[in-house]
Order: C-alpha cells, then structure tokens, then sequence
C-alpha cells in the first residue's frame, strides 16, 4: 500500500539524539556539507535556523525546538536564491516549513538540487509571545504536550492542522505509531535513499503502523478543521465582521514579511500604488462622514489573499508577528483551503504541481461563468 | 590561525584615488616599510564609503577599518571628505554607544605626497590592531 | 554569460619578481572561478608586453581582464588602450596593485605573496561583476560669453573670437572699458593707458566674431558645460530677451571700492579735498590736479589701507598705485610735497621694489602710521595718527587722497545666483581649487577673472585672461565632442523616494529634482562620480558606476578572506 | 506671552467643540483626530468631515495605534489638501512629521496642528484586551498630577520631549490639575489666532508654567537616566548585542511603523543584502555555522546609522516588536548621542537642516587619526 519506503531506526538515546547523530555521521561520510536545523540563540529565549558546518554545534541543534520563530523556508531560500553553490547541503524543518519551501522552489525562490529535505512529525508548536513569558519552562510544557499529541497549547493553526505528518521533502522522520525507542526513517525520493544507504539504513521495513496512525489523526484534525473554519466564518466573516477584524492592523506588514510565501521584493501594498493625494482621501471620507486613516488595511490583507493564498501553508507565522493579535493565520488557512480546493492542489504538496495561477485546464471552472455565455 | 605564528591582522583601507591611494603609492616608490596587514580599496573620494561598508566588514570579522582622503579642503572633490568625517563620527559614536570596539576604525587624511604619514599610519594602526586582538565577531553564529 | 577571465602578472623587471614568489601566485590564482588564464610577462607595459596582452585576449576570448602589476595611477590608462585595440571594452579590466602597496614596502617575499594573491583575488572578484561602459559623446558649441567689459573680459574675448568661435561680450553700462578707462598711465612702465585700452576697444568694436551687448545683463544661464542657454536683456528695452547658446561661461565682472563713508574719521564727503583714489584718478586724467578752490594743492597724503581692517584683507593694488599717484602728483606739480600713510607697505614683485625706490626721496615721504584721523585746520586738513613708536604725530596737507579696499562688484551675489557659481567670506566669486584650479569654479565651464575673483593689478588680471582663454580654446574644439565622465551616478526610478538627500551633498548641481515624478535625477553630464550621494543615500536607490555596492563589497570580501 | 483661547469645560470636550465649531462653520474641511472603532475601546487615527462624528473622537486618547507622523506624512505627500484640515497630534509624532518634510514627504500647506503636552502613551497591545479603557481615570489622575504611571510605552516614561513644537496651538494637559473644569489653548502661530476669530470667547493672554513642566521634565529624566543603565549594562558590545537581538526575526516592523524609516526598499531588504552561496562558503570558512537568514545585527546598526540622528523616540518599534525586543530604548540611547554631537533635537525647528546633508569646516577633527 505503501508508496513510501521506509526502515524502523532503533533509538535508545531518544529520537532526537539519534537523529543528531545520523546527521553528525553524515556530515563525517560527506554526504552533507552543512546543515540547515534550527539551534536555541545564546540567550536562551528564542531557537533560530543555522546552517552548521562544523557538527560540535549540532549537540546544541534542536530538531523539533518548541517554537517556530522564523518559517524555515525562509532559511533555506536565504541561502539558496541566487543559486545552490557548491555546498551539499541538509535542512532539518517541519512539514509546513517544507512545503513552504517546495512552493518556494516553484517561484524560483529555493534551488534543491544540492538541498536534501529532512522533515518529521509536527506537533505543532507554541505561539512564540506565550514561548516568550518563560522560556524553560515552555520548552517542558512542549516537550510534554507533543508526547501526549496534546495541541491544546500550540499555535490555533496548528492544533487545526490536517497536514502535520505530509512528507514532501526527501526524507521524513515518522514518530506516530512507532514503538518505544525507535521511529521509522522513510524516504520520499531517490536523495533520500541515497542517505539511507550511505548510512547504511535499509528501507525495507513495513511502516504501515505509521500511516494507519498518521491517516486517523489527518483525518481527526480535518474535521476539526472544517468546524473551525466554519465558526471562524460567522465571526469575521462578511464586510463588516472583515473590517472589523482588520480595522485593529496598524499597517506593519509584519505578516507579510514573515510570510514563508510573500516572496516580492517591495510588496504591492507598500508601494506608490496605493498612495493617493489627500482631497482623494477626502473625498472618500466624506462620502461616509469618518474614515479610518490608516486605509486600506483591508484591501491589504485581501489583495494578500488573492497573492499568496494559492500558496498559503497555514504555518501561522504570520499571526505569532501580528503585534495586533488578529487571526490572521486562522483566517488565511480559511481562505487557503477555498482556493486551492478549486484547483485541487495542495501548496507544497509535491514539487512537480505547477501553481494553479501559472496554468489552467480548457475544461474548468465553468460554474463560475455566467450561464448565459 | 596556529599559535606559533604570530598574529597578523587584516585592515580594510579604503583610499580616496587623488589623495591618499597617491600617498600610498608614494610610500612604495619611496620603498618605505609598512606591514602587509593593510589592504587597500581605492575608491574616487572618501565620501563613497558608505558606512554600510564599514559595519559589514565589521561584523564579517575584519580586524581593523581605515577610511582615508585628502586633508580638509584639499578634496578634489571640494567638499566630500567633510561629509565622509561626518559620516564617521557618527558611525564612531554608534560603535561606542553599542558597546562595539570604535578602536577598530580609523579616519585619516593622507596627502598625495604624505608617503611617509601613510606608513607611519598603517604601522601604528597595525600596532594598534594587534594590541586588540582578533576581531571576535569572527567565529559568532547569531548574526 | 559564461565568464572567461584572464589574469596576467608583471614580473616588472626585478621590481614585482623579486620580492614576490610569482610562481606561487599563479598556482594559487588559477584555482579561482572563471579564470580560464593566469600568466606571468616580464614587462606588460613595455611594447612587446601590449602586444602579447592585445594577442592574448583575442585568442583566449577574455571577457574579464585582470593585471597585476604597479599602480593604477601608472599605467590603468596604458592598459585599458590596449584592452579597446582587442575589442574588449576597457572597463570589463581590474589592474591589481602588487608594486606601490605589495612589493615594494614588504620586508618579507611570503607575507607580500600572500599579499599579493589577495589583491589579485579582489581584482577578480570585482572585476567579475564589472559590466562594459560606453564612453559618452556630447555635442559642444564652442561659443563663450564674456560678462564685464573691463580690461578682463576685453582681453578674454580678443584671445578668444575667431571664424569658429563667436564670443558674446555682456557689459551692464553703455561703454566698455571698466574702471581702467579712468586711468591716465598704468603702474610702474607709467606708459598711456589710454591708447591701450581704446586700440582694444576699437578692435573688439571691429571683430565680427565679437557680439557685444552694453547696457544689457545675463538674466538667466540654464545648461552645463558645452550647453549653455543664455538669455541677455537690455536696460530698459521692452523687447523680449536676447537669447544664444555657447559652450563656456567667463565671468569678469570686477570689482568695487570699500566706501571711506564708513569710517567717519577720514570725514570722507564732508570735509573738501578728501578724495577717494578713483575721484583722484579721474582728476588727474582730466588734466589738472587742483583744490576745490581751483589751487594746485602744496602738499597732499596718500592714506593707504582704507578699510582693511574692516574688510579684514589686503587689497595688494593698493600701494602700487599710491606711488603712482606720487609720480602723477610729482610730475604734474613739481613742489608738491607727498607723504603716504601706510600701516603694511605691499610692493611685491621683480620690478615694483626699484620703482618705490625711485620715487622715494624728492618731495615724497613714506610714513608708517596707524588710527589717522583728519579734521579741518583753517583751510588746510589737519591728520592726526599714531606713528610707527605708536606716540601721537600730527601732519597738515592741503588734499587727501584715500586709497580704500577693493570690493566685489554690486551685483557680485546677484550673477552668481543666475550663473549659478559660490562666493567665498569676501565675496569674491570663489575658485574651484587655489591650486589646483585657480580660476576655474565649480561648475564645468564657468571661468571667474580679473578682480571679480580676488583684487589684482592690470597685469595679473590679463594674465587670467590668457589662462581662460586658454582653458577654453582646448576643452572646447570647434567640430569636436567632449567627453564627459563615463563613471557617473544613476539614481534608481523605482527605488528614489525624493528625499533630495543626494540633491544636497552634491558639490557639482549634477542631481535635479523631477518635479512631477518627486525623484532625483542625476544628469550625467555634470557628474563627477565622486560617491558622495550614493553613499548618501539611506535607501540604496543611488548607485556609481563602477564602483557599484556589488563590485566593491565583493573586492573586500575576497581581499579579507 | 502668548494669545490664549480659555474654555471653562473639560480639557477634551472643549477641544472636540472648537473642533466641531471648526467643521461647522467651514473653518476646516475636515479634522484628523483619534477616534474610537469600537466598544472595547479600540481607537485608531480617522478623518473626520462630518461633525457628527466627532462624538466618538478622542484627541487626546493614551494610545498611538500608528505614529501620526507617518500618516500626515501619507496624506499630504502625493498633493496636500486644497482647504485646511485640523490635526491633532502628540508632540514626538509632530516631531517625527517635521523630520519627514524635512525629507520632502510630506508638507504643512493647509494644516492646523493641534498638539499638547503628553502624558505619554500605554503599548498599543493593552489595547486589545480593554486595559487601557479600565485604566483611563487612572491615568488622566496620574497626568493632573503629572505623575509617571509605570505601565506606559517605556518611551514615554522617558520623554523630556514632551512639549509640541512647530505647533499652531497647544493645547495645556500635562500637570493641570482642573484639567476637567478648565481647557486652555495656547495660539502659537497667526494661523492659529486667525482661525479662532470669530470665535466668542474669552482671550487672554498668558504663557504655560514652565517650573511645572520643569519638575515633570526632571522626574521623566530620572526614569531615563535608570533605563538608559539598563540597556548600556545589556549593550556590551557583539556578545551583548546578540544577546539582545539574537531573537530578532527580521519582520523589520519597526522600520515600516518608525516614522523616520522612509524608503520605498529598506536597503537591507535590497539585492545588496542577500547573501550568494559564495558569501556563504566564505562565511563559514570563518565560523563554525551562521544563522540563516543572516544580517539581524548587520540591520539594526545600519538602520542605526541611517536614522539614528532623526530617531524621535516614539517607542512605536517597541509596540510592533513580536519578540519583545526593547527596540526603542536602544535606538533612544544611541539616537540622543548621535543627536547631541550635532546638538540637533529632531523636529524641532523645519528651518534647521539635517546634521546630513550639511557640514562645518572645522568640526570633529578629534576623530582624525
């Protein structure tokens, strides 16, 4: 059934430690350069991506640190954009942070052909401001919380997120329905057997337990999803719940600068297209008597719909930015769902799936023509 | 960098092309002895350095950072070099605020015909430098 | 593009391979990217050198060329000649400068081969993002305007007016001749000035290649070097202003005199026969030095220094003239008695010592005074004034003459708003560079002579004459382009926000403001590429060619790796 | 002394009749002013046309959704308004607009700037959940008395700038004890005295109490003084400064909300600043791993460098700050020093140039070695 191969890895020192040390062996075998995984910062109080060369510093690398303060995707185009140099190079990220990336590669953002993808299953992670308040503490918390599959304390995206365990990079860490000490390595493409073979892992064991396991909890999480969605709706939902909810952006962008998928040099909305001479803006106010200046703010966030939404991941990096707290990952996972479920694609999902906006089928959409035509 | 060689630190100078790129030269022709710790960037006058520049080599782990041009008033291009000193003191003072080692940079004014002055200032400079040590911001991985 | 770069070290005679393991250098280089050659030559700049470069680069089909040799201040010139006669465009060359700053004041070959390589490494790593630049062409008209009639700008129109070059001669009151008209004979040679002037006048009068203007002024100069729009009005004419175009602007304006008025104790205005220089030239020209009653005066002070230390200058023409005066006095009324009050006595040059000294002694004194004060004593002038032990010194004349500072012209700020050049603290138009350009301003093109640049005798004022006409007749051949700096700044359209930082800190004018767009444009032409506004620029939008971010920061980086 | 305009009603209300009086008698076309959005005390900058709406305006609210500099900024750059329009605005706002048109984005053509003395501002994300409403009387008490409240932008508890300039009226505030009985207008400018006319009331003419705003000036001070050892204590050099920004993310939101920070491109989100693999084998040859992307330090010394000198200390960077970082008290610490080598006082004077785009002959020859 499996399309997947994959080898059940014993792990007595723990999964993490393991996973440590296969990537110490194969930056030893020279299978990788670096290493793209995120490391705890000196002060303790944040985890950010380092590309490692020297492998002392991967005892201090976290593979599944408690919070995601900035989308890995970002980290790995950072270092790739203009062009995959000479370095062999492996990034360890979550599965929303690889799917970002495989859009990424789409948009010509990301060069993979030297990037070996790493990815395993997500329990989520904390919002970074509750991460914030105390650090050790949460990193307990977490660690607790992800061995319980309990999502009561992550990110809202997560905790609706049907896709935690969606392998689209090279090779994938399976912890679901694995036994005491061990977790299975499965490999997603020929990169991925190559490692396991140079590490002399042999993919031949059933991982069947892991996607029976992973199936439920897509399928437990979807319909969480949906229900969410459906509430989340009713609440900002319609011009006036939208504005409402937009109508506390104080403009900084932030969301879409952290944004894995908000690829444009100077976005759309910063620029002089949206600025106007004051008697325009008067005479808008006027028609209403008051308006709010700031404006535009939901053209903002909605022209940010119809941009990246085809591409939107839900990683919810965008609403751990928000210094306003609004939703805004909630409600762009919202929208996301819609708009790739007309094409049926699902962003990041398999790096040969062309971006819906790039392409189109003859035969298509009609319903949204008028009948009459 | 092994312990039984001695430490020789690398500085950026950059060189205004009229003044002091000339007082380098003129340092060679006049085959005077200075340290091969300076590594000259010539740029048309002083006040191209940007200091961007400066804070990049900075943190990319240079030793040192010598911004030189001609002597007040004599800038080919009249008035550049005021603007360049300006720029430094500036950049000085956010090094100093930051708790950054200002001691690292260096503004100087090097004629075409200060030879001389131009080795003494790579020498002491260089002295200097060695005194301070690597530049730390070298191995750091936060940045 | 695929990139093909060629790199070529100098063995320089002895001068490079001794102290440089060359050898060493060259195993170590080729490993770089792109560079598809790495060759040592015995002396590139040598004749056989060129010659194997021109080959070399044609053969291997370089699209980078890197030398590492001396220094560029050396021979970049010879070198990027040679790259053109080989079809590669010479700004796609790096010269690396392993002689002045790497050979030569190394003690130790390794440390200065290690040197070296990095240097090399730098000139590639720059030279890879260079990209070819097209030497500009501008047409030229080689057309001058001369403002001010006087001596200067006489002088300055006769060296330059020929069938090629029409000259447009600008002066404000209805005749030319400025100020030297009123003198009878000139200093020292105390030959008629007259006859001189009025020749020249006659043959600028007569040269068709001289448009004169009188009574007219510039309102309005807009263009830059070789460009110039001019439009000239007439004095009280209705007519729209005269308009013309020419190449170089030459601003000879003149001077003034400091007003005695304001220092009320030479009573200059109220007292009778207290007369300023120029009042006394203009009496002496006429004819007949003689009193307000009608009288030659018996005896008559010269006051040097009027205003010097008010203007905090020294005027320099001042002396020289005084004894002029002496001789015109002595000459014209042989028992008249003359002392000149001084305070500095400036008589440079190789000649003007021996003529003081001649005129000295009969019937002229010198007196080195200072705080002279001058009241009416019956209906002769009484001086009172500190002399040289600062103990007080009385002296009775019947005439003085004051000898006050010379000034910028009225409309000295006036003309350089339109024209567009700076003054300095005296207001006097300011040079570009004392020494290294002494008449020349900061604005291409735009010449300042004679007195309107600083005061000066008749002499050294035609001097600046030669030396702008000179300027002129080189820059701009008739027929010919002129080339303006290739290595400008460029202001990025899409990334400018109009702070007009740029605007500010350029010396030259070469960055306007686009009104309608609200951005700064760079208008090549006028650039001098120094940097200034690029690095000025918070946001990145102004760049130099040449010396772009890119090329720099990529030559520090592998300088210091 | 100056022309006063002396209402014998509460500071605000008074304020919001002149203002309405403005908009009905066509004095103005149209005001600019805080404004409530919602019930739970949401407020946010709004123009306002229609005097009707103006009921829900609150001037002088203890909030700055968005520094207003940058609004004004918006509103008049592409074109300023053809008929006046009433601005009110906290001092360190109008201080950073000046800095802007200084910068030619933005101009006064056709604005009446009302400003006051500021009692300071609570962090925008009190907000959300209604603090800053419970906490009203509590503050307006704290500000008669001209008391420091501790839960307000950090900025602003270290302001000594708390006085508006360039301001055609300003409004008394701070330390004004019969702040609920009584509103007073200073008239600084003709355009302020021209505009109140034809209004009947009574003028006198007075000045505002300096010693008062003196002590509060003096106790802000202190606050600085205790604050600025914080961070000089944390900012000890690069390890220091990693310590601090080393959980930056580089949303660079304190650039876009920073009043001064006009770039169309930040260039440290230019071409420039990207890294190609060849800076990176170079990188690492150095260092054992590098955070990727790279540049946090690199971006806030050079954002430093570039608007430092103009930094009003408004602490709207601490505000948008997702990570806590104290943005603001290190660009006040830095920006003063750099301000005071040049003795410049941003926004004070639209005459006098930026110490930038200027020089002095004989100045600084200390830093040539």
């Amino acid at each position: 059934m499996s399309k997947f191969k994959g080898a059940v890895i014993t792990a007595k020192s723990g999964t993490e430690k393991t996973i440590i040390d296969m990537l110490e062996k194969t930056i030893d075998k020279g299978v990788f350069d670096a290493i793209i995984i995120p490391m705890r910062v000196p002060a303790g109080d944040s985890f950010a991506y380092v590309l490692i060369k020297d492998k002392s510093l991967l005892n201090d690398a976290s593979v599944l640190p408690p919070t995601m303060f900035v989308q890995g995707a970002k980290a790995v185009s950072s270092v790739t954009r203009l062009g995959k140099g000479k370095t062999k190079i492996a990034a360890v990220m979550r599965p929303c942070e690889v799917r970002a990336t495989i859009e990424l590669a789409k948009l010509g953002q990301v060069d993979l052909e030297n990037m070996t993808i790493i990815s395993m299953d997500c329990p989520g992670v904390l919002p970074s401001s509750d991460f914030l308040k105390d650090p050790e503490k949460n990193i307990k918390l977490f660690n607790e919380a992800a061995k319980k599959l309990d999502d009561t304390i992550m990110r809202p995206v997560c905790q609706i997120c049907n896709k935690s365990s969606m392998v689209s990079g090279d090779i994938h860490i399976g912890t679901l329905g694995a036994k005491k000490d061990a977790f299975f390595f499965i490999s997603n493409s020929e990169k991925g057997e190559k490692v396991a073979n140079k590490l002399g892992i042999n993919l031949k064991d059933n991982i069947d337990s892991w996607q029976t396991k992973v199936k439920t909890i897509s399928e437990e999480k979807h319909e969480k999803r949906k229900k969410a969605h459906k509430e989340l709706k009713t609440k900002v939902g319609g011009i006036d719940n939208l504005v409402e909810t937009f109508s506390h952006c104080i403009n900084c962008h932030n969301c879409m600068r952290v944004c894995p998928v908000c690829i444009c040099r100077l976005c759309y909305f910063d620029s002089d297209k949206v600025k106007h001479p004051a008697d325009d803006y008067l005479e808008r106010t006027e028609s209403k008597g008051s308006m709010r200046f700031l404006p535009d703010t939901t053209l903002f966030q909605m022209g940010r719909m119809m941009h990246m939404s085809i591409s939107c991941v839900s990683c919810g990096a965008c609403e751990d930015a928000c210094s306003m707290s609004i939703p805004v990952a909630q409600i762009f996972s919202m929208i996301a769902d819609e708009t790739q479920a007309l094409f049926d694609y699902v962003s990041g999902r398999r790096l040969d799936e062309s971006i819906p906006i790039v392409a189109y089928k003859e035969e298509e959409l009609h319903e949204v023509e008028d009948a009459n035509d | 960098m092994k312990k039984d060689e001695e430490f020789m630190p690398k500085i950026l100078a950059f060189l205004c092309n009229w003044c002091s790129y000339a007082g380098a030269d003129l340092a060679g022709t006049s085959r005077l002895k200075y340290p091969p710790s300076i590594l000259p960037i010539r740029v048309m006058c002083s006040s191209r350095v940007d200091p961007i520049f400066v804070i990049r080599a900075y943190l990319s782990g240079i030793d040192g950072v010598i911004v030189a041009g001609c002597h007040p008033g004599d800038c080919h291009y009249q008035e550049g070099n005021y603007y360049t000193r300006r720029r430094f003191a500036m950049l000085k003072k956010v090094f100093e605020e930051t708790g950054l080692e200002k001691d690292r940079l260096l503004l100087s004014w090097v004629s075409a015909s200060e030879g001389q002055k131009y080795a003494k200032v790579a020498t002491e400079f260089t002295g200097k430098i060695k005194g301070l040590g690597e530049n730390s911001t070298k191995n750091k991985v936060f940045l | 593009m695929e990139r093909k770069i060629g790199v070529y070290v100098c063995e320089c005679g002895p001068n490079i391979a001794e102290k440089i393991d060359i050898d060493k250098v060259i195993e170590e280089i080729s490993s770089n990217n792109d560079v598809a050659v790495v060759e040592k030559y015995k002396l590139l700049c040598s004749s056989d050198g060129k010659k194997f470069l021109e080959e070399e680069i044609k053969k291997q089909g370089l699209t980078h060329l890197v030398i590492a040799a001396c220094s560029p201040k050396e021979h970049e010139k010879t070198f990027m000649e040679v790259s053109e006669n080989a079809g590669l465009n010479p700004y796609l060359f790096q010269l690396a400068n392993i002689r002045e700053q790497c050979a030569w004041i190394t003690e130790d070959k390794d440390e200065a081969t290690k040197k070296a390589i990095r240097l090399i490494r730098a000139a590639i790593g720059r030279v890879r993002y260079h990209s070819s630049l097209e030497k500009k062409e501008i047409e030229s008209n080689p057309d001058v305007l001369v403002i001010g009639g006087g001596i200067a700008g006489i002088e300055a129109s006769l060296q330059l007016a020929s069938p090629e070059r029409k000259v447009y001669l600008v002066e404000k009151t209805p005749e030319l001749g400025g100020l030297v008209t009123n003198f009878e004979k000139n200093f020292l040679s105390m030959k008629s000035l007259s006859e001189i002037i009025n020749s020249k006048i006659e043959e600028i009068n007569t040269n068709e290649n001289i448009k004169v203007f009188t009574s007219s002024e510039v309102e309005e100069t807009v263009g830059f070097f070789g460009n110039f729009e001019i439009k000239v009005k007439q004095a009280n004419s209705e007519e729209d202003p005269i308009q013309f175009n020419v190449g170089s602007i030459v601003v000879a304006i003149g001077s003034t005199l400091f007003d005695p008025k304001k220092i009320p104790e030479y009573g200059c205005g109220k007292l009778d026969n207290v007369i300023t220089s120029l009042e006394f030239e203009k009496m002496n020209k006429s004819g007949k030095i003689s009193l307000k009653n009608g009288k030659p005066p018996k005896s008559v002070a010269i006051i040097h220094c009027v205003g010097r230390d008010e203007k905090g200058y020294c005027s320099e023409i001042c002396c020289m003239y005084s004894i002029k005066f002496a001789r015109y006095l002595t000459d014209k009324i042989p028992s008249v008695k003359v002392s000149n009050l001084y305070s500095d006595l400036c008589i440079p040059g190789k000649t003007n010592q021996k003529f003081y000294e001649q005129t000295i002694g009969k019937n002229v004194n010198f007196i080195r005074s200072s705080d002279a004060e001058i009241i009416k004593s019956k209906d002769q002038l009484s001086i009172k004034y500190n002399d040289e032990n600062g103990s007080k010194s009385n002296l009775i004349v019947d005439m003085v003459v004051l000898a006050p500072a010379v000034e910028p012209a009225v409309d000295a700020s006036k003309i350089a708003e339109i024209i567009g050049i700076s003054q300095g603290d005296e207001g006097f138009f300011e040079e570009e560079h004392e020494k290294i350009n002494p008449i020349s301003t900061s604005t291409e093109g735009i010449y300042i002579i004679g007195c309107a640049q600083s005061p000066k005798n008749i002499s050294e004022t035609l001097i600046q004459s030669e030396a702008a006409a000179g300027k002129i007749l080189s820059s701009l051949i008739p027929g010919r382009k002129i080339e303006p700096e290739v290595k400008t700044s460029q202001i990025s359209e899409a990334l400018c926000i109009g702070c007009k930082t740029c605007l500010y800190v350029c010396s030259y004018g070469a960055i306007t403001f686009d009104e309608s767009k609200k951005i700064s444009v760079v208008n090549e032409v006028i650039c001098r590429g120094c940097g200034n506004c690029v690095a000025a620029c918070p946001s990145g939008a102004a760049s130099i060619k040449h010396f772009k971010f890119k090329q720099l920061y990529q030559e520090i980086r592998e300088a210091v790796k | 002394m100056t022309k006063v305009l002396i209402m014998n009603k509460n500071t605000e209300q008074g304020v919001l009749e002149f203002l309405k009086f403005l908009l009905e008698n066509k004095k103005v076309k149209g005001v600019f002013s805080l404004k409530k959005i919602d019930k739970k005390g949401a407020v946010a900058y709004s123009l306002i046309t229609n005097p009707k709406d103006l009921e829900d305006a609150v001037p002088f609210y203890p909030l700055m959704p968005v520094n207003a500099g940058n609004l004004l900024s918006r509103f008049t750059l592409n074109g300023p308004p053809k008929e006046p329009i009433a601005a009110v605005v906290k001092p360190c706002e109008l201080r950073g607009f000046i800095e802007l048109i200084k910068r030619e984005q933005g101009s006064l053509e056709n604005l009446l700037i009302i400003s006051s003395t500021c009692g300071g501002v609570y962090p925008t994300k009190l907000e959300i959940d209604g603090t800053v409403e419970k906490n009203l009387s509590k503050y307006w008490d704290a500000v008669k008395k001209g008391q420091i409240l501790n839960d307000i932008r950090p900025a602003c508890k270290s302001c000594e700038e708390f006085t508006p300039y360039v301001t055609d009226i300003t409004v008394d505030i701070l330390g004004k004890n019969d702040l609920d009985k009584q509103c007073i207008m200073f008239l600084n400018t003709k355009k302020g005295e021209e505009i109140v006319k034809s209004i009947k009331a009574d003028f006198s003419d007075n000045k505002i109490d300096g010693s008062k705003l003196d002590n509060i000036r003096e106790k802000r001070g202190i606050e600085k003084k205790k604050l600025f050892e914080e961070i000089e204590k944390k900012m000890n050099g690069i390890d220091g400064l990693i310590q601090i920004f080393g959980k930056c993310i580089s949303c660079h939101g304190c650039s876009k909300v920073c009043p001064i920070c006009y770039c169309i491109l930040c260039e440290f989100e230019s071409s420039d600043s990207e890294y190609g693999p060849s800076n990176y084998e170079t990188e690492l040859r150095k260092r054992p791993g590098l955070r990727v992307p790279p540049g946090t330090l690199y971006y806030h010394l050079g954002r430093l460098t570039h608007m430092g000198i103009s930094c009003v200390a408004c602490g709207a960077c601490d505000d948008v700050c997702p990570v806590d970082i104290p943005v603001s008290m290190i660009f006040k610490k830095v920006g003063e020093s750099v301000q005071k080598m040049f003795d410049y006082i941003p926004g004070k004077n639209i005459e006098e140039e930026i110490p930038l785009i200027t020089y002095k002959k004989d100045e600084f020859t200390e830093f040539e070695g």
